[in-house]
């Protein structure tokens, strides 16, 4: 089956100019929270730099809003730098937001870990350490579908780098070192997995099209939030065993002891219903049970999306008090807000 | 023939040639992309080359090649992004840098600048030949460039040569099972398509026998 | 061109059982700031009935999530009743609503202008007041896409609808009697206008394919959330374009005059990037700018789908003192947040 | 043929006979709906009428014909939602008011009930004939009805010319253009498609026709 000839339709006015014009949206639609600079590619907590405390940057291509530039604001990023469409940002940038969100006590870069966000981050953190900003990196890689090796790109980073940001960015809010706040999520990292399936492909706006074909009974198991067709085709089955079906590979990676309290975070790749998406977090909750995890925090929506993709994941993140505290901590930010 | 004279305006016209015959592939390439990555790899090379054309236009002459090679290099990597932008990046500013201040290139000096290009690619993404990237392509044009030279052949000879050779390993990764970046998180099924990135080197190897040989 | 035989992934198990799985994911993600009546598919405010306070009432079919349950809680709604896909709720919700939020200042629904919900709660209203609970109701009719008429089922309710929430909300929380909150509603329904455009259909659960046919180059212009089609089709078009399509009639009806300040509300209806409805917002901003009329509050995001439509609605809300300090007043639901 | 004995037992039967035509013409009416609505009527009548035939089958006996029409009615307000909930609702249930608590009901009190049920529908939607909707079928059949018992005509074929004239009323909304319900924000591309509703309260009469002349 092609689907070569399918038109996904955009609100656009010119493909190669979506990233700054939405920028320029972001800019206008919250200001006091977050600055933008346009020329950068940039979106900038409204107060960076905050002095005395640490930075957070993160950045990958666009498309997978709100991630990254959602996530501005108090107690979680400082700043994101925006690549083109599923294009990880180029090192000026990096080094760019890092200048411009370091307060005096180091930045600390996000990465997902993706062989371009690697390269373009760490050639980065060299400018900017060149410039005298000190840089530490974490690399986020919570994909279980992906196995991971030596000799590959290994895993993906997805679900865990929006919990990863948000619970980092607290601990730096709340004052931690620079090795601190890379200590928390780099522990968010390990204690995370996550598991993707998509319904549908999408469409950047310079394809034009659907990236992947998929039959009208079939659906992509183990997907990223590129638009990369997944590690297998499957058959379309009922949201109970396409929840078995993820949360299995996690488990088994995972192996969380019983009585163990997790974050379970069902997150919609574009174009899946909330309903649905709550749905599914129906599923896990009451698998998750039958297998003695429980949840004790939960995150249900669209933060790591894959543009219009018709998909989900799901991560879960093991919980221990200092997690818990971090999580519940106040956070202002286009796409997360509580406590303010 | 006389002895070719490769310069800075040479090296200036293959990024021409690069803008051009990559803008004209941009969709092909993406479509390449689409099948086993994330459908830039067209868009990420065709803004990457078209403001490395705009840059050297912008320069002043008087520039040895190395240095055109070296701003060009940097250009990549300030515009692309991806995987692409720095492995590309590195690739012509270490070419750059082999080629020091000379203001024109001995065939011998390509065959090391070259060599230093795949052996940045190479240190900086740790692909091996055979894990379906561009130094499928990269790797081969190199080793036949040298190859030609040493079995006495001209420059012009060298770089056909070299663009064989880059066709030959950009075809040669479709049936790779790929072990580097995006393509690499389909395991299996990245096996029956040809690798985007070897697919642009190939145009690029190309496009330096089209700059050298033009040659007035 | 016909799409008949395309068919529209979901993750469900059983198409009749989609309201009821999904308000128990809600329940499961939600402890704290929500409970679900499961069997009269409600979901209520934690603390339900808040004593002294006016309960808000509402809901609708279910399908254009976070619309309304996601709005319930502190500052909003007092609680949301779930239709089935598309389907007005029944009476015997509305009335069960009422009772359970009545902290005996009486009960407002605030009743989206569609035949089927405006006659579900008046009959809900009905039973209620049969109970003993006063109940005032609030028709939102705010879509300027339908011509109104007394010979039609006049214009519908859409995008003013969560904005009517909100500030409703907020009065009611300040203590505010039956009357002052329902005139906030009101207030918000006279000063707001709202118009959307449609660049693919959805499906339904039970309807497994798209409600409506779309060619490749066509958008439906004046849609409303139902999957139904919009007035007219028009040819796809740039953004600029699209957003002057939809602003015009708004303005036109609306008439601000020089220097007012509005709220602007760029809504998804479901399937539409983030990234679009940045972009959009951008141009709202530009094109407002224009006409001298000046962005003072904003929203941007998914709060009223139509599933999976990819498509993007606006509301303009003319704003006053009162009603920008409803606007900045703590809400605290799962999909609208801030101040707590 | 003797007299009809139209009673309790044969409503039960009229509400099973449309729980059944219409589960099964449920794709249909959702089809109906899709081009002018929002693709839910199929399932809401469905859904309504299941409910209705489940309340009645818990029902003991003894309950006279009227007050039967009244559960269903009020069956169909808690379980259908929509326009069509409240709407139906309220026919059956001012019919069964009509009828009040006689055993059997007679051919005129049929009549009269059929038109309680139409000014109830009416009195709550609002709509006219001509504005396509459920109107457009049931008001005909009402009348034609009341026509066929005042020119002489038994109940059997009163009922046939009801059914008829729901049918026909039902085709005679293809080409109007919607001035109530969700198809009325479609304005003049409501034209060249039949009421959702009206094909269901066609399908609704026939029932009926049918649950009497079932009569053993
Ligand atoms: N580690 C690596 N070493 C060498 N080349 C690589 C590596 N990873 C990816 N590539 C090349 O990059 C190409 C993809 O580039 P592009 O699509 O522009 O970037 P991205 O994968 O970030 O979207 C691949 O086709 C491959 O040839
Ligand atoms: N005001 C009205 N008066 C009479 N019938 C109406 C009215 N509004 C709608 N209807 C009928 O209801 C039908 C639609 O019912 P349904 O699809 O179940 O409800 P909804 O429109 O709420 O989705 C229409 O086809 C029409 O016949
Ligand atoms: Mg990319
Ligand atoms: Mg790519
Ligand atoms: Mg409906
Ligand atoms: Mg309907």
């Amino acid at each position: 089956m092609s689907v070569a000839a399918q038109v996904v339709k955009k609100f656009i006015n010119d493909p190669d100019n979506v990233v700054p014009e939405a920028l320029a949206g972001i800019a206008a639609a919250h200001p006091g929270l977050v600055r933008v600079d346009l020329e950068n590619q940039l979106v900038i907590r409204a107060d960076a730099p905050v002095q005395g405390k640490v930075g957070l940057v993160s950045g990958g291509g666009s498309g997978h809003e709100p991630l990254h530039g959602g996530f501005v604001g108090l107690g979680m990023l400082d700043a994101a730098c925006a690549g083109a469409v599923f294009t990880s940002p180029v090192p000026d940038q990096m080094a760019a937001a890092s200048k411009a969100v370091d307060g005096g006590a180091g930045v600390l870069h996000i990465v997902k870990n993706y062989t371009g966000d690697v390269l373009n981050f760490k050639m980065g953190a060299e400018l900017a350490e060149d410039e005298g900003v000190e840089v530490a990196s974490v690399l986020m890689d919570d994909d279980v579908a992906v196995q991971d090796s030596l000799y590959t790109a290994g895993r993906r980073g997805v679900g865990a780098t929006v919990l990863a940001e948000k619970l980092a960015g607290a601990r730096a809010e709340a004052g931690g070192s620079l090795s601190e706040v890379a200590d928390v999520a780099k522990k968010v990292n390990d204690r995370a997995r996550s598991f993707g399936v998509a319904l549908s492909s999408c469409a950047t706006p310079s394809s034009g099209g659907p990236i992947f074909d998929l039959g009208p009974d079939e659906i992509e198991v183990g997907v990223g939030i590129h638009g990369e067709p997944g590690r297998r085709r499957a058959k379309h089955a009922p949201a109970k065993e396409i929840v078995e079906m993820m949360l299995e590979p996690i488990l088994e990676d995972l192996r969380p002891q019983d009585g163990t309290k997790v974050l379970a975070f069902v997150n919609g790749l574009g174009g899946t219903p909330l309903l649905e998406l709550y749905l599914l977090f129906n599923e896990v909750n009451l698998q998750l049970g039958d297998r003695g995890v429980s949840i004790a925090r939960s995150l249900v929506g669209n933060y790591i999306t894959s543009l219009e993709m018709a998909g989900a994941s799901i991560t879960l993140l093991t919980l221990d008090d200092q997690l818990t505290a971090l999580w519940d901590a106040p956070v202002q930010t286009a796409a997360l807000r509580w406590g303010r | 023939m006389g002895p070719l004279n490769v310069n800075a305006e040479t090296v200036s016209r293959w990024m021409s040639l690069c803008a051009s015959a990559i803008a004209e592939q941009r969709d092909y390439l993406t479509q390449l992309d689409a099948a086993i990555g994330d459908a830039d790899h067209g868009s990420n090379m065709t803004r990457g080359f078209a403001a490395v054309e705009e840059k050297l236009a912008s320069l002043d002459g008087g520039m040895p090649p190395g240095k055109v090679l070296i701003t060009a290099g940097s250009t990549l990597v300030s515009t692309v992004g991806g995987a692409s932008g720095p492995l590309w990046g590195t690739a012509l500013r270490r070419a750059g840098r082999s080629l020091g201040d000379a203001e024109t290139i001995e065939p011998a000096s390509l065959a090391d600048a070259m060599e230093a290009a795949v052996a940045g690619v190479v240190e900086l993404g740790a692909a091996q030949p055979g894990d379906k990237t561009m130094v499928d392509a990269l790797q081969p044009a190199a080793d036949a460039l040298r190859a030609a030279l040493n079995g006495g052949g001209n420059a012009t000879q060298a770089l056909a040569a070299a663009r064989t050779a880059a066709e030959d390993g950009m075809r040669a990764t479709v049936p790779m099972l790929a072990r580097k970046g995006r393509a690499s998180y389909l395991g299996e099924r990245s096996i029956g398509h040809q690798d985007p990135g070897a697919t642009s080197a190939a145009i690029i190897v190309a496009a330096l026998e089209q700059a050298v040989g033009a040659e007035p």
